[in-house]
């Protein structure tokens, strides 16, 4: 990068604080005589390996960041969100179900879920839309995605427990249903 | 009359109170505020707020009070010493120019201040940045207990339930009258409630029978088929066949 | 000028399209790992002699036109809006002696403040609260912010012009303590 001369340091600093791009004459109105094509050719040459260009565009110079860099602007910070309970039921009956409209969803939760609920899954990547069933009103029916199988560590999804194993594990014990089914009525509130 | 004197008195309005006032006829004395004569200074502020008088400008009370110490503080240099008098008329003089040295340490560092590239005046920062983003995402977890467990609280919700009740060993109270009707029939001396249970009764069965057999011979007794006796609460319980 | 390496053009773009200046976390925070001190300082240097300059104000750092240019930038814009002469007494009064209580201001300069001043510097955004002095009554007290740094070109408090000076000559202590100073000095002379 060249030392910049008066005019070249002239330039470059009407150009930093323009509100918009400059043509030539507009810059020459502030920085007085001299060439300026020549400078803005050099300035634009020096700039050119920076992370700031200087750039034309139908005549008229501005900076910019350079547009390989322009990742960097914007940072994406992610931050861990567990499931609701909603979320996690809906998922699971999919999972076992799949394909599976959200009329049947609901006919196996009991319970309404609410429209965040199915967005909330396919924003996660575990849930995508499969067709429509042939029924009247052809409604949408969802499935699991490979991207599910991988969070849950699961190979396919015939490796998801079967009822009879759930059993095994007292996960079906009805002791605290009714426990249960109000705690599910709260958590769809909440969503 | 100086020229100084003219401008200070046009300037009345512009003076920030009393000390202001005093700064700036004290720096006309062009010395140093450490050689400054306070007495002076004293007499050119007494003649400025006399001038001011006879002009009939407004003075502010605060102007009038500081003249008023002023003379005071001028007969105080002036007459011999008092050795009674604390703080002495020195002290008080070198105070006001500690005073005044402050005030003029802060009016010209503001003024410093004032005269550097002040951004937005002499620095200009870019005016149309492209900015930057945070973009918050969420990143959902689940485990697959959850997920298992959720499943099963479902299944367990919308099952078929089927209420079964264990089979126990009970008798019942038809029974218990029945049997201690019999055995009362051939007891003439009291015996207590304990003779009238099945032989080898045991566990929930003896508690099911006893529990009957009480409540079989209050009834009996009702019937007045039956005498029973009982020492205190909880003392066991006889029964004999009514006379 | 040296040419910049992937994290220097990276700091150079993050720094160029930020709307405010940035303390060397927030700046790494978007660029990644790496030594961003040492980068910003050979940064600050590259373009020490441009027309736009990199620097710091308070640990925050930004780019800027260089001062010498302000005659060719100033047209089209308008005055910053003056500041009256208590502002200005009042806004140094805080700088040098922060933290103060308007009490202690309105003793050094032998008269009230009027509401409002110190309300002008608060909205400039130059002067804050800055907690209460635990003597009776807990007074307010204010000291300056990172945007008075950043307006008046200093890097810390320290750059304030000639408070070394000052805090020599003893001329940001009370009058009290002064006096008492003097005292001692002039006891010790008698002796």
């Amino acid at each position: 990068m060249t030392p910049p001369d008066d005019l070249a340091r002239a330039v470059e600093a009407v150009l930093f604080a323009a509100t918009e791009p400059m043509p030539a004459e507009a810059i020459r109105a502030h920085v007085g005589e001299g060439d300026i094509a020549a400078v803005l050719e050099t300035l634009a040459a020096d700039y050119a390996g920076r992370g700031i260009n200087l750039v034309e565009r139908g005549g008229r110079w501005h900076f910019q960041t350079a547009a390989d860099l322009a990742h960097l602007l914007r940072r994406d910070r992610e931050e861990a969100r567990k499931l609701s309970r909603a979320g996690i039921e809906t998922l699971a009956i999919i999972a076992y179900h799949e394909p599976v409209t959200r009329a049947e969803i609901e006919s196996i939760r009991g319970v309404q879920i609410s429209k965040g609920t199915l967005d909330v899954l396919m924003e996660a990547g575990w849930v995508r839309p499969a067709g429509r069933r042939e029924v009247p009103g052809r409604p949408l029916m969802f499935a699991t995605t490979p991207g599910f199988l991988d969070h849950f560590g699961l190979e396919s999804r015939r490796d998801l427990p079967g009822i009879d194993d759930l059993k095994a594990a007292g996960l079906l014990d009805p002791v605290d249903l009714a426990f249960d089914q109000l705690a599910v009525e709260k958590d769809d509130d909440d969503d | 009359m100086t020229e100084d004197d003219d401008i200070l008195k046009l300037d009345l309005e512009g003076w920030e109170g009393p000390l202001d006032l005093l700064l700036a006829l004290a720096r006309s004395q062009k010395v140093d505020l450490k050689q400054i004569s306070i007495l002076a200074l004293v007499e050119q502020y007494l003649v400025f707020i006399e001038q001011a008088r006879s002009l009939r400008l407004e003075l502010a009370a605060d102007y009038l009070v500081m003249a008023a110490w002023l003379a005071y503080l001028k007969s105080g240099l002036l007459l011999p010493r008092d050795p009674e008098v604390e703080p002495s008329p020195e002290e008080l003089a070198l105070r006001l120019q500690l005073r005044l040295e402050r005030l003029n340490a802060m009016r010209e560092a503001g003024a410093r201040l004032m005269a550097r590239d002040r951004l937005g005046r002499d620095v200009f920062r870019r005016a149309a940045p492209e900015g930057l983003r945070t973009v918050r995402k969420a990143r959902w977890t689940a485990e697959i207990y959850d997920l298992i467990a959720a499943y099963g609280r479902i299944s367990a919700r919308t099952r078929p339930v089927m209420h079964v009740v264990h089979d126990r060993q009970v008798m019942t109270l038809e029974a218990a009258i029945e049997r201690v009707s019999a055995l009362i029939g051939s007891t003439i001396e009291w015996a207590s409630i304990e003779r009238f249970l099945p032989d080898g009764a045991s566990g929930t069965f003896r508690k099911s029978a006893l529990a009957s057999s009480f409540l079989a011979a209050l009834e009996l007794a009702r019937q007045g088929r039956v005498e029973l006796a009982q020492k205190s609460p909880f003392a066991p319980l006889y029964l004999r066949a009514s006379a």
